[in-house]
């Protein structure tokens, strides 16, 4: 067996096995569960208000900001990744290299956390 | 890296560093004073790009830097300086303008540094990497200058409409440039020029080729990947839009002659038939579609569309001569455009509001001789006409075309003119012909400067061209 | 067929099938008792009994809960968008489960020893957040759609720090695979002052403040008190899981929970050097590592569960200002800091 | 005075007009007055200064003279200017010619004065600049940046469809010498240079020549214009104000004259010959159609035109026939044409300021209080019939005859032409200065003010001094023709000998 | 069967079409064009990815990570642009991209 199979083989294994489970889980009540559903009992929970509407509503724009946040320093880290494990072999130029894109990160850092995209009011 | 290496890369480097830490450094400005520092890091912005400029111009030293990923030669100082004038230009121009078009926040010039920093590391790419970054670079801080008037649905719908289109050519280039790196096994310039020559080439790499040209090409929008220009053009604030048609335009154009010249080179009969296409379909197209435009920004949309075509007929040629020719023309179409933005941009009526559509300019001769006899010119010159600058444009690149034995290109480039001219007359009509409706306000004097000085360009090219001619010629030599 | 086959393939894969099972097995079962000891010690904070009827001590409590929970009326709102409904918990507990695929208990007591396992495991815990979602926008509710929007916003602010101190680790050790890491904290600091090798050799010690950062970014990660905002019950009453009941609401607390314990572990790994006995003697040596594994594993979750007994709950906009504004910044400027002194006293 | 660049400052002097000009305000009837004083001394100087170059002008040479070289715009383009036989006549027609056209808008032009002065200078600039270059591109240059005041003169001072006027005026000439433009980079690439003595020195292959012949008879053929890419100059010549149609006449028609002499004759022998027939063709056709058509017409203006496309007709089929008598006539037919259509439009002019309309129907009788107008007016008629004792007798006469020894029967149908046209010319004298002055709006008109006797008495003068007595004109061209002609036939004849070689 | 060089092909050229496909038949969310950019983006990487372990050669996968870098800012970029858009249109359909007719 190839050493890339003998290592990723077993995840997936791993990962089909707790596939199996979920759905067994998911499907027993199912199976085995009693039913009886009515329209007050499928209605969607709103503390005894009947929903005024689709729940699928605008929401605030804070959290696309988030996400965005996210995505970007997400990816720094994905830099950082290698270059980290890579530490050993990269001298001063790679330490600087990364000082470097780590210092324009800042600099994008300064500039959402003073116009206040990270207050949260 | 040895530091003896970093260093002279650094050197050579030095305009763009100076541009990227300035941004870097504005935008920390900015962001601790506050919106109302908007016209100083303006100027401050200008004051950048000027230095930036100095530098290319004073000091001398090609070379490769970064492992070959960056190379400053000839071509590339010559066509970065054009880049930054028009830079430079444009960000004077939005100084009157900034309040009105709610422009006025120091993000908008730190955004212009970048996308510059984006043109001149463009222009300076030597693999393929670099090309992306720098195109990228460029185009992401040009998708938010397009939307930058966030309260105005056309800013916005055209900063949608460039970004998805943006990326989707971004795309097009990045699949591109996968095939040419898989069935090259390199990204560096002289490597693939060096694997092509020594090799046949396969299907795989023409469809790379296909695929990255379509990249530039709809940076430099032309057909058939104009799509989003004249949209953007409209819906985009005036300064922003001559912003867009200057030096980005020159960037996209300055890497579209390396690659070919110098990546692609070995597989010319390939390319070429690529260019003569997209070339004769932007000339058409730029000069029919023009025809029924009322908006003076959509119908500099087709125009430009229409020179790109035209300066894609020297590039096509694939010569010496050709070369030179697009480098001039793109610096006089630069300048033209310019000059003919700074016009569009003093339409305001006295009552205060910007109008934009050709028919505003009726009259013109009457109540503002000054811009109309300028914007006569600038016309003129943009359909062709000599003695004005755009005439020896278009006959430094028909005269590479007919070198190259490319008559037939050369024959639908002059009737393509005329129709052309047909546009650029009706503008000129109106201004001369027709009785005024209304008067324009007081031009601002950063736009009438603009306008003079583009005026006395393309009206003194005749005699000062020379000089000018030589250093495109001396900038050609980077390749052949 | 032949034997090569059988051998090369077929067997191991089979001997793969067999570890696979009994990982998950212990794991679940595990999971049954770290939650009955959550409630447990959670009662003994409020001073009361916790469960104690089914079994022993209520020992059973747990399997009880499970059976209850299978046979109830599994519900699907009548708004709901019924494939995602149901797909979302799976997704979550498939997930949380496929983790481990790569934590090493012992000393190649690994089912995947691979050498990029953390980032496998970054990778895997980064797709739990689609559970959350998918669950939330599923519901076609409220109450479930805000709950899953902040979770989602909470899990990947704090996902930003774990990176981080992910990294400031790796700067340490070099290495993506995860056992060694664990080696890796055989000798550190406190070898190098002259003593044997002990837990000072630990990464929690040269790292300390990564290592709070961690604890609480896992807190936040996993939606754990103080910071269960999403499902804070004053508010959103339950979060995303407002819609769900049976045996599809088990699967997403147990996958949850399966997260909690994967944070655990992963401190373990990283700070507290995994299996590795506290000090290195023979009496403890002699101990299996795997106990010594288990029992940092539940040292962490005893500091969880008493967080979670003790502390007040944050409100959403000192979660994220923890988390951006300082969190964010200090783990930053930690990986300067570490690189930094690593180069300069040339231990990289 | 040898070292003088004289070429240059003729070209260019029209500019310091033009910078005064910018000088001056338009908004008092003082402005106004300064205006067209300073137009009309600029025009006069250059003039007087344009007279030295003839007079500084060695008959005997027939090459270039003083030339003047410097590089430009570093391409292997060149400043580069000279005249020989052939235009030197024709700066000084322009320079001639500008004062009257200042004169006649004397009080015609009523808005922009300015404006529309400092068009007309650039247009003299850009006119002397397309005679005297020696260099393909700078020729270029200048030819076609007449476009650009023209186009504004046309537009702005013309007649009520003026718009419609100017644009076809501007697109047609546009198309042709766009692919003219085509020809000189393709002659440029296979000669490596721009420079017309060089260029007149090389021997262009054959088939090439077809073709570069065919793009420059594109320009030529419009701005001349043949038939049958005439029909912008009707509606050119109707529009544009008077001073527009003296200079459209009696310059801008040359330019294509000139480029066919200069350019398709003497540097495309092969082609030119090959193409004779096919020229002579469409010449006698210009001819005999165009002065039917010149008949039909009610607007004097238009008829005129009509007789100048007629005309040019003479002038094609003289150079295609390319020997002494053809390519002589055909210089004196487009000189002797500038000065007779030109005063002819300054004749319609004078009665367009009276009555403000071009109808040929609405005069009549004017001989009765207008005598003097008439009789200038009828020696002009009399000129572009082409009767013996005027200018315009003399290059047609040469023009057949030149043509006679090469086909007889164009020879012929060009002599029908000249019937054809005292035809339509008496018949437009007839009705309109001629018959009873019956109509109510004609019996208050003046005859000529002092200023009309300023611009049309010389030219009555020049009209019948050239010919009585056209020698100074052909002192001057004749060793410069007699070298293009044997250039001509040489080429032809070492053509010749080769396809006899080969076979 | 192995797997090789042209199945990675293979799929990263149908991934490539779909999200080309994606953002031209796509006439109802602009999200899912921003999806289809990503989708292109994605198949990119996978061919550098496997260009560079075909050909030996660690460029590809340097590439691949900067493309992912760029994608993210493209993506940041672009749902910034939509909010705004969205808070100006209010609404995100691509029939409604639609106040200039180009």
């Amino acid at each position: 067996m190839s050493e890339l199979l003998s290592s990723y083989l077993p995840i997936a294994i791993f990962i089909g096995i707790s596939l199996v489970i979920g759905l067994a889980l998911l499907i027993a009540p199912f199976a085995v569960a009693y039913k009886a559903p009515d329209s007050e009992k499928l209605s969607a929970y709103e503390c005894g208000f009947n929903a005024f509407d689709d729940a699928r509503m605008k929401f605030d724009i804070r959290f696309y900001l988030v996400s965005i946040l996210f995505i970007i320093f997400d990816l720094e880290v994905a830099f950082l990744f290698p270059w980290a494990v890579s530490f050993g072999e990269i001298g001063w130029f790679g330490f600087w290299s990364m000082m470097v894109f780590l210092a324009v990160l800042t600099i994008g850092f300064i500039y959402e956390w003073k116009k206040g995209a990270l207050e949260w009011e | 890296m040895s530091s003896e290496l970093f260093l002279a890369s650094l050197q050579l480097s030095m305009p763009e560093i100076i541009l990227a830490v300035g941004a870097l450094a504005l935008l920390m400005i900015g962001v601790f004073s506050g919106d109302r520092s908007a016209p100083t890091v303006t100027g401050l912005a200008v004051a950048l790009i000027i230095a930036a400029g100095l530098w290319l111009v004073l000091v001398p030293g090609d070379g490769e830097a970064y492992g070959g990923a960056f190379l400053l030669d000839p071509f590339a100082r010559f066509m970065k300086v054009v880049a930054l004038i028009g830079s430079v230009t444009a960000m004077i121009m939005t100084v009157g303008h900034a309040r009105s078009e709610q422009l006025d926040r120091f993000e908008f010039p730190v955004l212009m540094v970048l996308a510059t920093l984006g043109m001149m590391l463009l222009i300076s790419a030597n693999d393929l990497l670099a090309l992306y970054l720098g195109l990228e670079l460029m185009s992401l801080s040009l998708y938010v200058c397009a939307a930058i008037n966030r309260d105005s649905l056309r800013s916005t719908e055209s900063g949608l409409k460039y970004f998805v289109l943006g990326s989707l050519s971004s795309g097009m280039l990045l699949y591109g440039c996968s095939l040419v790196y898989g069935f090259t096994g390199n990204t560096g310039f002289d490597e693939i020029a060096a694997v092509l020559s020594a090799d046949t080439r396969s299907l795989g790499l023409v469809f790379g080729l296909v695929f990255v040209l379509a990249g530039v090409c709809f940076k430099i929008s032309a057909v058939p990947f104009h799509m989003w220009t004249p949209d953007v053009y409209e819906g985009a604030p005036t300064p922003v839009t001559a912003f867009f048609a200057a030096g980005p335009k020159v960037a996209a154009m300055a890497i579209l002659v390396r690659v070919v010249s110098e990546a692609f080179m070995p597989i010319v009969a390939d390319w070429q038939q690529i260019l003569v296409f997209v070339s004769i379909a932007s000339m058409m197209l730029g000069s029919f579609a023009a025809i029924g435009q009322r908006n003076i920004k959509r119908l500099m949309a087709y125009s430009s569309i229409g020179h790109m075509g035209f300066a894609l007929v020297g590039l096509a040629a694939g010569t010496e001569t050709g070369v030179s020719g697009v480098i001039l023309y793109m610096l006089i179409y630069m300048v033209m455009t310019l000059g003919t933005f700074a016009c569009i941009m003093a339409m305001r009526r006295k009552e205060g509001e910007n109008v934009e559509n050709v028919d505003d300019l009726a009259g013109l001769a009457a109540t503002k001789p000054f811009m109309a006899v300028v914007l006569t010119a600038l016309m003129f010159s943009m359909a062709g006409i000599p003695p004005l600058a755009g005439f020896f444009a278009k006959y430094f690149v028909f005269v590479a075309a007919i070198e190259a034995k490319l008559y037939a290109l050369a024959i639908i480039g002059v009737l393509t003119s005329v129709v052309g001219a047909y546009y650029y007359l009706r503008i000129v009509k109106l201004m001369w012909f027709d009785e005024a409706t209304g008067e324009f306000a007081r031009i601002a004097g950063e736009l009438r400067l603009v306008f003079s000085l583009s005026g006395l360009f393309v009206t003194a090219y005749v005699l000062f061209g020379g000089p000018v001619g030589t250093a495109a010629n001396a900038a050609a030599k980077s390749f052949f | 067929m032949d034997d090569t086959f059988f051998s090369t393939y077929a067997w191991p894969a089979l001997v793969m099938i067999g570890q696979s099972l009994l990982v998950l097995v212990c794991l679940l079962v595990f999971i049954a008792y770290i939650l009955y000891a959550d409630r447990k010690i959670w009662a003994a904070v409020q001073l009361r009994r916790g469960p104690n009827v089914v079994g022993p001590w209520g020992l059973f409590q747990s399997f009880a809960d499970l059976l209850k929970f299978v046979f109830k009326e599994p519900i699907i709102p009548s708004g709901a968008n019924k494939g995602v409904f149901l797909i979302a918990p799976l997704v979550a507990v498939t997930l949380a489960l496929a983790t481990w695929a790569v934590i090493p208990f012992n000393e190649n007591w690994v089912i995947a020893n691979i050498n990029v396992g953390i980032l496998y495991v970054f990778a895997i815990s980064s797709l739990e957040v689609y559970g959350v979602i998918m669950s939330g926008w599923a519901s076609n509710s409220k109450y479930p759609f805000l709950g899953a929007l902040r979770s989602a916003a909470q899990m990947v602010s704090y996902e930003v720090s774990i990176g981080f101190v992910i990294v400031t680790v790796l700067l340490c050790v070099g290495s993506l695979n995860l056992s060694d890491m664990v080696f890796a904290q055989k000798d550190g600091l406190g070898t190098m002052m002259g003593l044997p090798n002990s837990f000072l050799d630990w990464h929690w010690l040269p790292l300390f403040p990564m290592f709070i950062v961690f604890i609480i970014s896992g807190l936040a990660e996993t939606n754990r008190p103080p910071f269960d905002l999403p499902e804070a019950e004053s508010e959103l009453v339950a979060g995303y899981m407002v819609e769900y009941s049976s045996a599809p609401y088990m699967m997403l607390m147990l996958g949850e929970y399966a997260a909690i314990l994967l944070i655990c572990s992963l401190t373990t790994i990283l700070f507290l050097g995994g299996w590795l006995p506290p000090v290195d003697i023979w009496i403890l040596n002699w101990v299996p590592g795997i106990v010594w594994f288990i029992l940092k594993v539940i040292l962490i979750f005893f500091v969880y569960s008493m967080v979670k007994a003790f502390v007040p709950r944050y409100r959403y906009d000192q979660l994220m200002r923890l988390g951006w504004k300082i969190f964010l910044p200090l783990s930053l400027a930690m990986v300067i800091i570490t690189a930094f002194v690593l180069k300069l006293m040339g231990w990289a | 005075m040898t070292d003088w660049p004289i070429l240059s400052t003729v070209t260019f002097l029209p500019l310091v007009g033009v910078l005064l000009l910018l000088l001056t305000r338009e908004d008092s009837p003082y402005g106004r007055r300064n205006i067209l004083n300073v137009s009309l001394l600029t025009t006069v100087f250059t003039f007087v200064v344009s007279l030295f170059i003839w007079i500084g002008f060695d008959n005997s040479n027939p090459g270039f003279q003083m030339v003047e070289k410097s590089p430009w715009l570093g391409t292997g383009i060149s400043y580069h200017l000279g005249v020989d036989g052939i235009s030197m006549l024709f700066v000084i027609l322009t320079t001639f010619l500008m004062p009257f056209c200042v004169l006649a808008s004397w009080h015609s032009v009523e808005k922009r004065l300015k404006e529309y002065m400092i068009a007309f200078l650039l247009l003299e600039v850009v006119m002397v600049g397309v005679f005297v270059a020696l260099d393909i591109v700078l020729f270029y240059v200048f030819f076609e940046a007449t476009l650009i005041p023209m186009f504004i003169i046309i537009g702005v001072w013309g007649g009520k469809d003026r718009v419609y006027a100017s644009y076809k005026f501007f697109l047609y000439t546009l198309a042709g010498s766009l692919l003219m433009m085509l020809a000189i980079m393709a002659m440029y690439w296979q000669a490596g240079t721009t420079d017309i003595v060089e260029l007149l020195k090389y021997d262009f292959p054959a088939n090439l020549q077809t073709w570069l012949w065919l793009a420059a008879f594109a320009a030529f053929a419009v701005k001349m214009p043949m038939w049958p890419v005439h029909t912008w100059l009707p509606d050119a010549h109707v529009q544009a104000p008077t001073a527009g149609s003296v200079i459209l006449a009696g310059v801008m028609l040359k330019l294509g004259g000139y480029g066919f002499i200069r350019i398709s004759l003497a540097m495309f022998p092969l082609a030119s010959d090959y193409f004779a027939p096919f020229v002579f063709t469409l010449s006698v056709m210009a001819i005999i159609y165009t002065s039917l058509v010149a008949m039909m017409q009610d607007d004097i203006k238009k008829l005129i035109a009509y007789s100048s496309v007629a005309h040019m007709g003479f002038v094609t089929m003289g150079i295609f026939a390319g020997n002494m008598q053809g390519v002589q006539g055909a210089i004196f037919q487009m000189l002797s044409h500038g000065i007779v259509s030109g005063a002819l439009f300054l004749c319609v002019g004078v009665i367009y300021d009276r009555l403000h309309t071009r109808e040929i129907a609405a005069y009549g009788g004017l001989v009765n209080n207008m005598p003097k107008y008439a009789v200038a007016f009828m020696v002009f008629t009399m000129a572009n019939v082409g009767l013996p004792g005027t200018s315009g007798f003399v290059g047609e006469f040469l023009t057949v005859i030149g043509v006679f020894q090469v086909n007889t029967w164009v020879a012929l149908f060009a002599a029908t032409g000249v019937i054809l046209s005292a035809s339509y010319a008496l018949w437009l004298y007839r009705r309109v200065i001629w018959g009873a002055l019956e109509k109510e709006s004609l019996k208050g008109l003046l005859d000529l003010t002092a200023r009309e006797k300023l611009i049309l008495y010389p030219l009555v003068a020049l009209t019948i001094f050239y010919g009585i007595y056209p020698a100074p004109i052909f002192d001057a061209t004749a060793a410069s023709v007699d070298l293009l002609v044997n250039n001509y036939a040489a080429a032809l004849q070492a053509a010749q000998d080769l396809a006899l070689t080969v076979h | 069967m192995e797997i090789g060089l042209s199945h990675y092909l293979t799929v990263s050229a149908i991934l490539f079409i779909l999200g080309v496909f994606g953002i031209f038949l796509n006439r109802k969310n602009v999200i899912i064009i921003l999806m289809s950019i990503e989708l292109i983006l994605l198949s990119v990487n996978l061919n550098m990815v496997a260009f560079s372990s075909y050909l030996n050669d660690i460029v590809g996968q340097v590439f691949a990570l900067f493309i992912l870098t760029v994608a993210a800012a493209e993506a940041a970029i672009g749902l910034a642009i939509l909010v705004v858009f969205y808070r100006n249109r209010g609404s995100i359909a691509v029939e409604d991209v639609n106040m200039m007719k180009g």
